[in-house]
């Protein structure tokens, strides 16, 4: 909790998540360092999988329950409704939509990713539990789409998210994602989709892509 | 007019508190107000967007609208790309109803380098026009009451737009993007047997809406929570430019197809689709009505169009076509209200600016940022929603 | 609000009964429509590698590779287009530009990856699951074009208007007509490559869509210093790999060049090609013959400073030019605006001075640094079958010859004419127009050994000769001449089936059962022309090397045994005008080179 | 129509009068005179709607193009008022006072193209993006390939041909 050095210079910071004081309603004068405060300081570390059986099974489950973060990044998230509604119907699949990063382990890029937005995939990625996995969607996520010349889209995503699968198509059909789902399925249960480990692993790499892009770098370098 | 915001403000806010002048102070530190994000990653935001709400209690107090998580400078590439070029780009422009963009770019060339299209590309584009209206109205309506967890409609709902998705896919080849209308004309004639199949699925749309209507429309919660929530004032809609179903709930007549009528639109019988509470719920009111209008002109469309007929006109060769300087506006309806391009051409084979201004440009913004405070913050979602805004076509 | 608002939603609890709307296996169960565009497809053997679809991908999404197994060769750049997944967004507009119809979309969209480099393939070279699906996005129907497949129709004198005089056939375009006609080029350049003289066709084409004919003459003047003569006259090998014709009608190369010579007016030539002053060097080339090959070295010399001389056996220059063409096909005048124009540049033409009569070769090669010798081909080939001995059997070459000189020329009411290639068109078309004058109908047969689809002669040559009123009879074999009291009565021909043999060697067959008989008082022939290299002295000849079909042997530039002598133009060639105009500007080329580089030792034969 | 373009010309210096392909009708004014004619024409002659605010950028004549397209709902009338200002620390009045909205407009014309409209609510703060500072990203002479390629690691390995080079390497190296 106590590393400093992780922490941004000041003048970085948005306005709340500077230090400052705050007086309540009954004269209570209260230090806040919002970076302390509210954000674990920890870098994420690598874990190590389990051996056997044990390894085996549980990458079994955690291919049967895929949740999926409700984040609609890009223009493909058009084709994720569908994909929870009865035609397709990916529950029976063991996919599933969830509101917050915190519950779910699957983190779908649909498409392009304008800056602005990578900031607050990077950090819903961070925040998400670990084993958790990067579905990629569409041409802008491979080599940048039909954005490729964009002042304001990054080009390929795996310079700044580990990603396990990628989904041709602008944009792919749902039952191209559901094929996705599948793939994404085989390589958890081959032990393959290692994405955090690797993460973890090459923080430093990933970081400084990451800080190429996003000029106002105004939160924790890992946000847990 | 007796239910509104203005009444409220006085039995509901406590905060802010006006200062000398009046102005209403929002101090954070005083502990009486709390900042929420609500979005970008919010199911209850339309899109990739956020709203930087002050609250005290459960009521909005200031809100602030964050766009520009979409934004991929569309109107640069458009420097960069020959007319041609820009059409596939351009659909992108708005992803849930991308044919208004296609449409509104081809005319725009077609304007500018004076080219007439034939009759049959003419209405195919009015197919397309409504059928992109009917989906995304179908996305919309029954989706109106997912915002006050009335979820289950709305799943129908994609059901029904997925039928449509289909016969699009049948007539352009693309489930999303169309890509159907280009410079010049359409690209296809509608396959065998599709009438037919389209007519099927209408009358199922339509069987749908009434089950919309039972379980939405006169849904006591419904109404409960929709009716006197987000009123705009009628003197607001041309002051801040509002359009649409937004302005058509507030007693306006506005519509472009009858304003200013494009296509073959004048020979179509149809009529404004008016409320007067301009509420949420006289806007779901007006979209539902949409609906029916919307079906009713696929199938006028369908017995009116000639069976036979030309694709595309003759124009320059798409790989060099060069527009003589000139600037042009074109607008169209789309399911959100007035859609509008404003087209610069400078005489060489790439456009000079193709400016996008969409109906949530202001609905979006200025609009849903005055409406929403003092408003619940369980409310803010339907607000929004009735709003349809759309970040992409704001940010484009 | 009433109490029915309150029940009338139990009323979705209806649902549940309902047939569910669940698809089992979305994956396996809904193949895309019709017409969905999925991924690409390619027929590579179809695909000419023009790079349309790379030039119209919005996001650059197609590059051209080369594919082992293709060879680059005339209309095939060889070139095949590769599609990054990391960039399309199936728009599907390559599909539709694409001028073979090569390439299409199938209806597979599913198509998953770990590996995001895997999402970069040659569509019919690298194997995919979806290259047998039939279904998926094609061209839409005819009338939808990106660019228009037909020709701008050039305007000609009618047959009637035309069979009677030698006034110039062809119009010319017009401003409009020359901008809708250049507006159809994709700009792909796979033409530049089969032109002999690679001309930068798609630059001066863009030029004209610009509007912009400075520009443009001075991109043909680069290659090509006889525009308004190619312009005419060209055999436009460019516009038989035109990647238009490969669906509808070639680009009118040729008329677009002619467009930019004739609306450039002469006088303004030298500002615009910015050859007003030049500086001369002081050395000097003879140069024999005014034909393509040799204005064309004397234009490249000049322009370099060369004091460049001309020997002309005539008394007009432009060679076969002047004198193998027709005036209806290339009027006088268009030929001295070009002539008049290197003539401009210093270029000296000394008329009626021939080679090897009123000077030696010899002489001239110790007068100059340098001689090139494009002599042509200007005597004509005889059948010599049986009666061609007689004298109104005449030489195709000469008649075309006499009537540009003015001479008289021997006329009959009936002639026959033997030859199939452009010369015997040109010839008939002449006499035909010669005996309308005189006899006031036409008269004339031209029969040749290759069956009318094998003819050499241009195919619109052949029926406007028909339309013209003369009669082309191909695919019989001359046997004798009958003649009666020393006057032709006709040709007896025979049924010739096959030309070649089974080693391709020239060796007509004739069916003798099949004869006819062509009545004429009078005949032609014009099956080739051969080189009169009587200039060449014996022991000059020694140093020369000779092939085996009797051409000289010559380096890359055109130099022959002799470092000094420069042999270029249709006795290398054949007869070809753009082939001399090439040879040309290698020649001069190569003489610059040999003068200036030191390269006089070591001659390269 | 002509009546009120009468009157307009009448009251204002107004220059390049012209109808668009659509019937819209394009005029251009001096800046210094724009608000007062917005006002009037918003006033007086009932158009009352801002329907767009959009800035052309001619940068080989060093100048910014404003539109403003103002819309009568009455009579279903669109008129564009062209502005032209210098490209140099450009600089326009606001019009947030007429209409509310165009707040929005001039924040993004001052995000994308750097003309300051001193005085519009909030034309300062990020509008669309965040941390730029590079030049204002519409302006012409900002080269969005060229910043992509430096900055967003396109996927290496892709070369191309252009067919008519291809061949002359291939065919005829040395002519």
């Amino acid at each position: 909790m106590s590393e400093k050095k992780d922490i941004p210079e000041d003048m970085f910071l948005a306005p709340e998540n500077r230090k400052h004081t705050v007086t309540g309603p009954d004269g209570e004068v209260i230090h806040v360092d919002p970076l302390n405060d509210y954000f674990c300081q920890d870098l994420p570390k690598v874990e190590a999988p389990y051996k056997g059986v044990l390894e085996k099974f549980l990458n079994w489950a955690r291919a049967e329950s895929l949740w999926v973060l409700a984040y609609g990044t890009g223009c493909g998230s058009i084709e994720l409704p569908p994909l929870f509604s009865p035609r397709f119907d990916a529950y029976r699949f063991g996919v599933m939509m969830r509101p917050t990063p915190r519950q779910s382990g699957v983190l779908i890029i649909s498409g392009y990713l304008a800056v602005k937005t990578l900031k607050r995939a990077i950090r819903s990625y961070e925040q998400m539990q670990n084993p958790k996995y990067v579905i990629a969607l569409g041409s802008c996520t491979i080599n940048g789409g039909m954005y490729f010349d964009s002042y304001n889209t990054i080009n390929r995503l795996d310079h700044y998210l580990p990603v396990d699968v990628y989904i041709a198509g602008c944009m792919p059909r749902p039952e191209a994602i559901l094929a996705g789902f599948n793939k994404l399925k085989e390589r958890i249960k081959s032990g393959n989709a290692e994405g955090a480990n690797h993460y973890a692993e090459n923080l430093e790499w990933y970081k400084a892509n990451q800080k190429k892009i996003i000029k106002d770098w105004n939160m924790p370098t890992y946000n847990w | 007019m007796s239910n509104t915001i203005f009444d409220w403000k006085k039995d509901r806010s406590m905060f802010p508190e006006p200062d000398k002048d009046g102005k209403p102070v929002v101090e954070l530190d005083s502990q009486k107000y709390i900042k929420v994000w609500q979005g970008p990653n919010h199911p209850g935001v339309t899109g990739n967007m956020a709203l930087e709400l002050t609250i005290s209690g459960d009521e909005v107090m200031e809100a602030k609208t964050h766009v520009g998580y979409l934004h991929r400078g569309f109107e640069k590439l458009f420097e960069r790309r020959r007319y041609m070029q820009c059409f596939p780009t351009s659909i992108r422009m708005c992803v849930p109803e991308p044919d208004i963009n296609e449409y509104n770019l081809s005319r725009g060339t077609e304007l500018l380098s004076g080219i007439e299209v034939p009759e049959m590309a003419g209405w195919l584009r009015m197919i397309a026009l409504e059928m992109a209206r009917l989906q995304v109205l179908l996305r919309t309506v029954p989706g109106q009451g997912g915002t006050i967890g009335l979820g289950l409609p709305a799943q129908w709902g994609l059901y029904y737009r997925e039928l449509i998705l289909d016969r699009f896919e049948e007539l352009t080849g693309g489930r999303i993007y169309h890509m159907y209308i280009l410079p010049g004309g359409v690209r296809g004639l509608l396959p065998d047997g599709f009438k037919k199949r389209l007519e099927d699925n209408l009358v199922k749309i339509e069987a749908f809406m009434k089950e919309v209507d039972r379980v939405v429309y006169s849904n006591a919660v419904f109404k409960k929570r929709t009716k006197g929530i987000g009123v705009v004032p009628p003197e607001w809609i041309d002051q801040y430019g509002a359009t649409g179903p937004v302005a058509r709930a507030a007693g306006y007549k506005r519509d472009v197809r009858k304003d200013y009528p494009y296509l073959y639109y004048d020979r179509l019988d149809f009529d404004y689709n008016v409320e007067h509470e301009s509420d949420v719920f006289a806007r779901f009111h007006v979209r539902r009505k949409d609906v029916d209008t919307t079906i009713d002109l696929l199938r006028q469309i369908m017995a009116k169009m000639p069976e036979k007929g030309e694709l595309r006109a003759e124009t320059p060769n798409v790989l060099h076509w060069k527009i003589p300087r000139g600037e042009t506006l074109v607008r169209c309806e789309s399911s959100r209200g007035e859609y509008l391009f404003y087209m610069v051409a400078d005489g060489s084979i790439y456009p000079r600016r193709i400016n996008l201004r969409g109906p949530s440009y202001t609905h979006g913004v200025v609009l849903l940022e005055k409406l929403l405070v003092n408003a619940n913050i369980s409310d803010v979602s339907s607000i929004m929603v009735s709003l349809a805004t759309c970040p992409p076509e704001i940010e484009r | 609000m009433s109490l029915k608002d309150i029940f009338s939603p139990f009323t979705a609890w209806g649902k549940a009964f309902e047939k569910p709307v669940t698809i089992k296996d979305p994956i396996a169960e809904r193949p895309g429509a019709d017409r969905y565009r999925g991924f690409h497809k390619n027929d590579i053997s179809t695909c000419i590698g023009c790079g349309t679809c790379e030039t119209i991908c919005e996001n650059e999404a197609i590059d051209l590779v080369p594919v082992e197994g293709i060879e680059t060769k005339d209309g095939d750049s060889g070139l095949r287009p590769r599609v990054d997944y990391g960039r399309c967004c199936w728009c599907a507009l390559c599909v539709d530009v694409c001028t073979t119809g090569s390439l299409s979309l199938t209806n597979t969209y599913t198509w998953v990856e770990e590996d995001p480099e895997a999402y970069r393939f040659t569509p019919g070279v690298d194997e995919k699951p979806w290259d047998k699906e039939e279904k998926g996005w094609k061209k839409p129907e005819p009338g939808y074009e990106f660019y228009n497949l037909n020709r701008v129709t050039m305007e000609h004198l009618e047959p009637e208007e035309r069979d009677d005089t030698f006034i110039e056939m062809v119009k010319g375009f017009s401003k409009e007509q020359a901008e809708k006609e250049a507006d159809r080029c994709v700009e792909c350049g796979i033409c530049t490559a089969t032109c002999p003289a690679h001309m930068g066709i798609p630059e001066y084409i863009k030029a004209i869509r610009n509007d912009d004919l400075e520009e443009g003459l001075r991109i043909l003047y680069d290659t090509n210093p006889l525009p308004e003569i190619c312009g005419r006259i060209c055999t436009h090998k460019c516009e038989t790999v035109c990647t238009l014709g490969h669906r509808g009608e070639a680009l009118s190369i040729r008329w677009l060049k002619r467009y930019i010579a004739d609306q450039n007016p002469s006088e303004k030539y030298k500002k615009i090609l910015n050859s007003e002053f030049i500086e001369k060097n002081g050395k000097k080339v003879a140069i024999i013959g005014s034909g393509p090959s040799g204005l064309s070295t004397a234009h490249y010399l000049a322009l370099m400073g060369y004091e460049c001389t001309i020997f002309e056996k005539l008394s007009k220059a432009g060679g076969m030019m002047r004198f193998g063409i027709p005036e209806y096909r290339l009027p006088y005048d268009q030929i001295d605006k070009d002539i008049s124009y290197i003539e401009s540049l210093g270029v000296k033409i000394k008329y009626n001075t021939q080679v090897g009569v009123d000077i030696t070769l010899d002489e001239l090669g110790k007068k100059y640094d340098a001689v090139f010798a494009g002599t042509g081909l200007h005597m004509g080939r005889s059948t010599r079958i049986e009666g061609t001995d007689h004298k109104n059997v005449y030489q195709a070459i000469d008649l075309l010859r006499k009537i540009t000189l003015g001479e008289e020329v021997p006329l009959t009411e009936h002639i026959v004419v033997i030859g199939g290639g452009n010369v015997a068109m040109d010839i008939t078309r002449s006499l035909a127009r010669l005996q309308k004058q005189k006899y006031g109908k036409v008269g004339i047969i031209t029969t040749s050994l290759e069956t009318e689809d094998k003819m050499p002669a241009d195919r619109e040559e052949v029926i406007e000769t028909r339309e013209e009123g003369a009669v082309v009879n191909p695919g019989w074999a001359p046997q004798y001449i009958e003649i009666e009291n020393d006057k032709i009565k006709g040709l007896h021909v025979a049924q010739c089936y096959s030309l070649f043999d089974e080693e391709g060697k020239f060796n007509p067959q004739c069916n003798l059962d099949n004869l006819q008989f062509f009545e004429g008082n009078m005949v032609v022939e014009s099956i080739g022309q051969g080189m009169d290299l009587s200039y060449l002295t014996e022991d000059l000849k020694h140093d020369l090397e000779i092939d085996r079909r009797g051409r000289i042997k010559v380096n890359e530039y055109f130099q022959s045994g002799i470092p000094w002598l420069f042999i270029g133009g249709d006795i290398i060639q054949g007869p070809d005008v753009i082939h001399g105009i090439a040879n040309g500007h290698k020649a001069a080329r190569g003489i610059d080179e040999f003068l200036f580089e030191e390269k006089k030792d070591t001659p390269k034969p | 129509m002509n009546e009120i373009i009468e009157h307009i010309k009448k009251r204002f210096p107004v220059y390049e009068i012209g109808e668009g392909p659509n019937g819209v009708i394009l005029m251009s004014v001096e800046a210094s005179r724009l608000v007062p004619m917005l006002t009037s024409l918003k006033t007086n002659h009932g158009y009352s709607i801002l329907v767009i605010l959009s800035t052309v950028d001619w940068l080989e004549d060093c100048k910014f193009q404003l539109t403003y397209i103002v819309n009568n709902p009455e009579e279903k009338r669109d008129l564009g008022i062209r502005v032209f200002i210098q490209r140099e620390d450009a600089e326009m009045e606001s019009i947030h006072t007429l209409w509310e909205h165009a707040a929005t407009f001039q924040r993004e014309i001052k995000e994308m193209f750097g003309i300051n409209f001193p005085g519009s609510p909030g034309v300062d703060d990020q509008f669309l993006l965040e941390g730029w500072d590079n030049k204002p990203p519409m302006r012409r002479d900002f080269d969005t390939k060229k910043y992509a390629e430096e900055t967003f690691f396109p996927r290496p390995g892709r070369e191309t041909n252009d067919p008519a080079a291809y061949m002359k390497q291939k065919l005829y190296p040395d002519e």
